[in-house]
């Protein structure tokens, strides 16, 4: 029986923290479900329930109590990130495909909660476009909102070729990487649908609600400023000194910002607290590297967006990182390198 | 009077209950039945026993000498007679035995003869051994021995001496108390130790939940009229009654893990260990009680004298323990251990002896595995980085654990408060700290074994080569000699062959001599043996006589 | 300039010999347990690659060639790697006894350690200069080294995860390399954006 | 073909002369490696592992004679830094050197004792003191446990007894915990 010192305990819970996750989520997801129609609830659930069962399954067999793992809520958690991240028309198995990579290889292969070293949603989301770039990068036109012809699009098994579009992230990176199309940014973003005023139509708008919801968590001392802040300022920083050297080759910040999943990458991706980063110094280094990763990989690389590349490739590091950033302990900090 | 304060990393704020136990005045507690004064109270060395089974003793009479560099003594409570030295349960987690002495109080509590130490015109060293024989020890929990602090340091002099009285652990209220209604004590042996370690001032830290021991111990400043005494409100904050901590709120300094605090210039004594060192010196009596808070799950919590040895299922006895108590805790419910048992004796370790029950202190949640989210990093008032010393600990990866400073660990307990895992981070801490203690002890042994079966190889080696050298020599002489038989008649060397030819010779000539003696000189007369004897001499000089020619 | 400066980047993290190319994943696997290892194993690697890839380029160009003699190549490479493998061992055998019992077999490998024979030849196939043979060489170990130092980073970690009993020690370690050489793909298509 | 022969001899002249410079030049005196080894092992001197004493082991697992798991008073703790050391894979204790016991010293028994000397001869550390038909005893900090001295006393006087655990040398337990939820009695 275990009665050692403290005996007291502030109440506080993994459960708790990862809900009040959930909780932030919520204002983005609502926006994206306006602009993208209900197929982003449906791939929610269906995320959810194989996230749920395989989180049951992996506990079972590994003969780890179940309920109490079950009700930590960070399998739902990386549920909804992968809902979010993967196309609200992508077909069922393609979800389902990547929340059992999430869970069962990224997540318990490693032990379970808090010991995966790769963020389980960005393993599935890469896997899934290596796999399937094709599928991965279709996303319904914005307003396209019939929800009958979204269910058909997931769970059937015809294709929805007219209604599908690219990104904007896309279709700008493809209409520049067409040496014969001789395009511009501003001739790009100007001419298509798919560009709003910003960011792209409706994208900009999610990523305010994503915003918003990161915001109420570093002010529930769920993350820390340093995150989030590191990796806007350092994608603002590089998009717009591009952007400043040749305007017609390089989209400005405001682009990179919002749209994409650089919001939600900002404050519910980089700010995995297991995979990322935890030393002050070391936070700033990893969003700073996720930021620069992502932009190269948007600009020069052959995928729509580097969020996910950048944060596995970064997630490699955090050992490191984290390693070689220790704040100085109790009684060291005046002299420079005093670990004893 | 303001002063600067800094602020140090961390710490957490939680729920004080100091109330219920200051509304009664400190009560001394009564005799026990028996007291079970364990020899081993402090850091540092056995105690030597010096009293025997049968003995009569005095209150206040040395029961256990010390012994060692790093020792103090023990005292019996009270008189009475020494009934056993066995051993007994300890008031510590492991529930293991160490040897005690059992006094049986005689109800007359005769104090052996004491007198004030005119310790002012003695010098430092025998002040100190004073200290020493007197068994004063620190009271705020670590008992580290007195008299090896009262040390003004490499530098002859301190910058600053603090006094802490900040007492951050809920439930205890013991200092408090003692400031409240004894702040003469405190502030007087602040002024002994100010001038033993040439301090140039003296700040008593308090927390500022304590306005009215604040308000005490400035009145006691004045009224005694000590010099470079100043008594600090510090912020209320769990632990700045760290002595590093505090130390750092007071003055800015931080003393790193393993380093003299005297190396820069402070020191620090606990308020407790201030009276202690006024009653040693002034009133030359040996520590043989202190001030304990008994709270928690009792009807009556309060504050007691109480005299070291007392079972502190006696002591609990006073305050009226709830039906549903399951646990004891020498303590705050932060740092404090779980006693095996109520029978344990309350030492100079106890500032706290804690009542639980269930409801009172619910048994731990399931521990979640750690999600690295850096909570425990917030709270860490030594600047650590407690989940990493945890996933290495509990890996067992004891080598990485230290890298991670584990040893600057004070085990404050504020990481394992805040985890939403819940995890017990300290207690993986305890373990890997004991594991690594008891690796270097084991490798020590190993060096020192090393050592004794290398010396006993060269040993060995030697003893064969002396062995061989002294055969050789043997055999030496051996073959000198056949070699000096078998050259008898050489000519190899001229004159020892000349001269083993003589001795040869003469040997010879002696066996003739004694062939042609006669024979029938048995059984002679005393006059024919006198003739005899007469003819050998004058035989022997002619033959000297000769040969000299 | 910019186009050494592309062929480094592109060995390192574009064409990664371990990650991307698949090459040299005996030390990858084998010597990745602890980063000291890693660093040392990483170093003895550049070392040899890097003055692999200059003397096959000389033995290709002023021997071989001259004399058409390209049948022998793989022959003369490989006796030359060896020799300078064995080199590296005698010079690390005396400066630092520890790395060598620690790298133990894994450094004669060096020797079929198919990236030092491979950096070579695709040199050859890419037709790259003097320079450009040292510069890849130098580049595509460094691409080793830091996927070797990545990787022994984060099996240091593992060292404290709750794996899974059957997972623990090479599977999870290959799963890992799985993991790191996907996350590497992202970098896929740079290296055609000059 | 001549020049692809001389080609290769020529290569194989060049390389083999660096090689045998570097032999010489390069050549390392002694095994620093056996030390760090030697370190690791317990020094009891038991010679369990078929080796007589520590340091001859050591030296037969830095030449590669020995496997890193005949040495029961090290334990499993003693393979794994072995282990660690030498890059090797982990290897449960070998059963036929012995079992890992609680660590002991070894205890004569007073009244029985000849005082023959034969286990003080047997006694790698010195740490049995006795002469000639005179009592011995064991100084028991300088015993290592080793067990070597039980089996030369022709009167079996000398047991060997566990080190008792006290609250000085008592060690803080790994946490272990009910991993199911407690269910409120």
């Amino acid at each position: 029986m275990l009665d050692n010192s403290p005996f007291f305990r502030q109440p506080a819970s993994v459960t708790s923290v990862m809900l009040r996750v959930l909780v932030a989520l919520i204002p983005g997801t609502a926006i994206y479900v306006w602009f993208f129609g209900a197929a982003v609830l449906v791939q929610i659930a269906i995320a959810s329930i194989t996230a749920l069962a395989a989180e049951a399954a992996v506990l079972r067999l590994r003969g780890r109590p179940v309920w109490m793992f079950l009700t930590d809520g960070s399998a739902l958690v990386t549920a909804w990130l992968i809902a979010l991240t993967f196309p609200p028309i992508a077909p069922w198995w393609l979800v389902v495909l990547g929340t059992l990579i999430a869970i069962v290889v990224a997540k318990h292969l490693y032990g379970g909660l808090g010991q995966n070293p790769f963020n389980p949603a960005m393993v599935a989301f890469c896997v899934m476009i290596v796999a399937y770039p094709q599928l991965m990068s279709q996303w319904p036109a914005v307003g396209f909102t019939d929800f009958h012809a979204q269910m058909t699009a997931i769970f059937g098994a015809r294709h929805l070729d007219a209604v599908v579009m690219a990104t904007p992230l896309d279709a700008l990176r493809t209409a520049l990487h067409t040496p014969e199309a001789h395009a511009t940014v501003a001739g790009v973003l100007g001419s298509n649908a798919t560009f709003g005023n910003i960011g792209g139509k409706g994208w900009e708008w999610i990523a305010v609600g994503y915003l918003v919801g990161g915001l109420w968590l570093i002010q529930q001392r769920i993350i820390t400023w340093h995150m989030p802040a590191a990796f806007l300022a350092t994608l603002a920083l590089i998009a717009g000194a591009a952007c400043l050297a040749a305007p017609e080759r390089f989209a400005g910040p405001q682009f990179h910002l919002l749209t994409g999943g650089a919001m939600i990458g900002a404050f519910f991706i980089v700010t995995d607290p297991v995979s990322g980063a935890t030393t002050p110094r070391g936070k700033l280094i990893f969003a700073a590297g996720v930021a620069l990763i992502t932009w190269i990989i948007r600009v020069f690389g052959a995928y729509p967006d580097g969020i996910a590349f950048a944060t596995l490739l970064m997630n490699m590091c955090v050992p490191l990182i984290d390693m070689h950033t220790q704040p100085p302990v109790f009684g060291y900090k005046g002299d420079k390198g005093g670990t004893s | 009077m303001s002063r600067r304060l800094f602020s140090f990393h961390g710490g957490v704020k939680p729920a004080y209950h100091k109330a219920p136990s200051i509304l009664q005045p400190i009560q001394a507690a009564p005799l026990p039945a028996e007291f079970v004064i364990p020899l081993h109270q402090s850091i540092g060395g056995i105690p030597r026993p010096t009293v025997t089974v049968g003995e009569r003793v005095r209150k206040g009479q040395m029961v256990g000498a010390p012994d060692g560099n790093v020792t103090s003594a023990v005292h019996a409570s009270t008189s009475g007679l020494v009934k056993a030295m066995e051993m007994r349960r300890m008031p510590h987690t492991s529930g293991l035995s160490a040897l005690c002495v059992i006094l049986e109080p005689d109800g007359r509590d005769e104090w052996i003869d004491h007198a004030p130490v005119p310790w002012r015109e003695m010098s430092p060293n025998a002040v100190r051994d004073i200290l020493r024989d007197s068994g004063v020890v620190g009271l705020g929990g670590a008992v580290f021995p007195s008299y090896l602090k009262v040390n003004p340091g490499k530098r002859g002099h301190l910058d600053t001496l603090v006094i802490n009285g900040a007492e951050c652990e809920p439930f205890i209220t013991c200092d408090d108390m003692q400031m409240r209604e004894r702040p003469e004590g405190v502030v007087r042996g602040a002024g002994i130790l100010r001038d033993l370690t040439q301090a140039a001032r003296v700040l008593v830290g308090i927390e500022d939940n304590k306005p009215e021991a604040i308000a005490a111990m400035k009145a006691a400043i004045e009224r005694t009229g000590e010099e470079r005494l100043e008594v600090v409100a510090v912020p209320t904050r769990y632990p700045a009654g760290g002595a590093k901590q505090l130390i750092r709120v007071l003055t800015g300094i931080e003393v790193p893990h393993g380093k003299r605090s005297t190396d820069y210039g402070v020191q620090c004594f606990n308020t407790g260990t201030a009276h202690a060192i006024h009653d040693a010196l002034e009133l030359g009596r040996p520590m043989i009680s202190r001030i304990v808070t008994v709270a928690g799950n009792v009807e009556r919590p309060g504050n007691f004298e109480v005299r070291f040895g007392t079972p502190m299922r006696e002591l609990v006895a006073l305050c009226g323990p709830k039906p549903d108590t399951d646990r004891l805790i020498m303590g705050g419910p932060m740092m404090g251990f779980r006693m095996p048992g109520d029978e344990v004796p309350v030492v100079k370790a106890t500032n706290c002896v804690l009542v639980g029950s269930p409801a009172m202190f619910p048994p731990p949640p399931p521990e979640m595995p750690c999600i690295r989210c850096g909570e425990c990093v917030k709270a860490c008032p030594a600047d650590l980085t407690p989940f990493e010393m945890y996933w290495f600990s509990r890996a067992k990866l004891f080598g990485k654990a230290q890298e991670y400073h584990l040893f600057d660990c004070i085990e404050c307990g504020c990481c394992a408060y805040v985890c939403p895992s819940r995890i017990p981070l300290v207690d993986y801490y305890r373990f890997a700290k004991s594991e690594i203690w008891a690796r270097e002890q084991e490798k020590a042994a190993a060096d020192q074994a090393r050592d004794y079966y290398e010396f006993r190889l060269a040993r060995e080696e030697r003893e064969k080569q002396e062995k061989a050298a002294k055969l050789a020599a043997k055999a030496a002489e051996t073959k000198a000699k056949l070699a000096g038989q078998a050259t008898a008649d050489g000519a190899a060397a001229a004159e020892d062959a000349h001269k083993a030819l003589i001795a040869s010779a003469m040997g010879k000539a002696k066996t003739q001599q004694d062939a042609v003696r006669p024979r029938n000189t048995d059984s002679l007369t005393p006059e024919q043996q006198a003739q005899v004897a007469e003819a050998e001499a004058r035989r022997t000089a002619n033959t000297e006589a000769k040969s000299d020619a | 300039m910019a186009s050494y400066l592309f062929i480094i980047l592109g060995a390192v993290l574009v064409n990664n010999v371990v990650l991307v190319r698949i090459l040299g994943l005996c030390p990858f696997m084998g010597v990745s347990k602890k980063l000291e290892t890693a660093v040392g194993m990483g170093a003895a690697t550049t070392f040899v690659l890097t003055l692999g890839c200059g003397t096959s380029y000389v033995i290709d160009s002023w021997l071989l060639i001259p004399n058409n003699l390209e049948y022998l190549r793989t022959l003369a490479f490989i006796v030359t790697i060896a020799a300078i493998v064995q080199l590296t061992e005698l010079v690390i055998q005396k400066t630092s006894p520890v790395l060598h019992q620690v790298l133990g077999i894994y450094l004669p490998l060096i020797t079929t350690n198919c990236a030092v024979l491979g950096i070579p030849l695709l040199n050859i196939t890419q037709k790259h200069g003097f320079f450009e043979s040292l510069l890849f060489g130098f580049g595509s170990s460094l691409g080793f080294t830091l996927a070797l130092v990545l990787f022994a980073g984060v099996r240091e970690r593992l060292d404290g995860a709750d794996i899974p009993k059957n997972f623990r020690g090479t599977a999870i370690g290959f799963i890992t390399g799985g993991i790191m050489s996907l996350a590497f793909m992202g970098f896929a298509g740079l290296d055609k954006y000059k | 073909m001549l020049s692809a022969l001389l080609v290769m001899a020529l290569g194989a002249i060049i390389l083999g002369g660096a090689l045998g410079f570097a032999a010489v030049k390069f050549r390392v005196e002694g095994d620093p490696l056996v030390e760090k080894i030697d370190s690791i092992l317990p020094q009891t001197q038991c010679g369990q592992c078929g080796y007589p004493g520590c340091r001859p082991y050591a030296q037969a697992i830095a030449n590669g004679d020995a496997e890193i798991n005949c040495c029961p008073p090290g334990g499993e703790d003693g393979i794994r830094r072995l282990a660690d050391l030498l890059g090797r894979e982990f290897k449960p204790l070998s059963g036929e050197h012995g079992i890992e016991k609680p660590r002991s010293v070894a205890v004569i028994d007073e009244n029985v004792c000849i005082g023959c000397t034969l286990c003080i001869q047997a006694c790698p550390v010195d740490a049995i003191v006795g002469a000639a038909k005179q009592m011995h005893t064991v100084i028991a900090p300088q015993c290592t446990g080793c067990e070597l001295c039980v089996e030369p006393c022709p009167v079996d006087c000398i047991a060997m007894k566990p080190i008792a655990e006290t609250v000085d040398n008592w060690k803080w337990k790994y946490p272990v915990f009910e991993i199911t939820p407690r269910k409120a009695a």
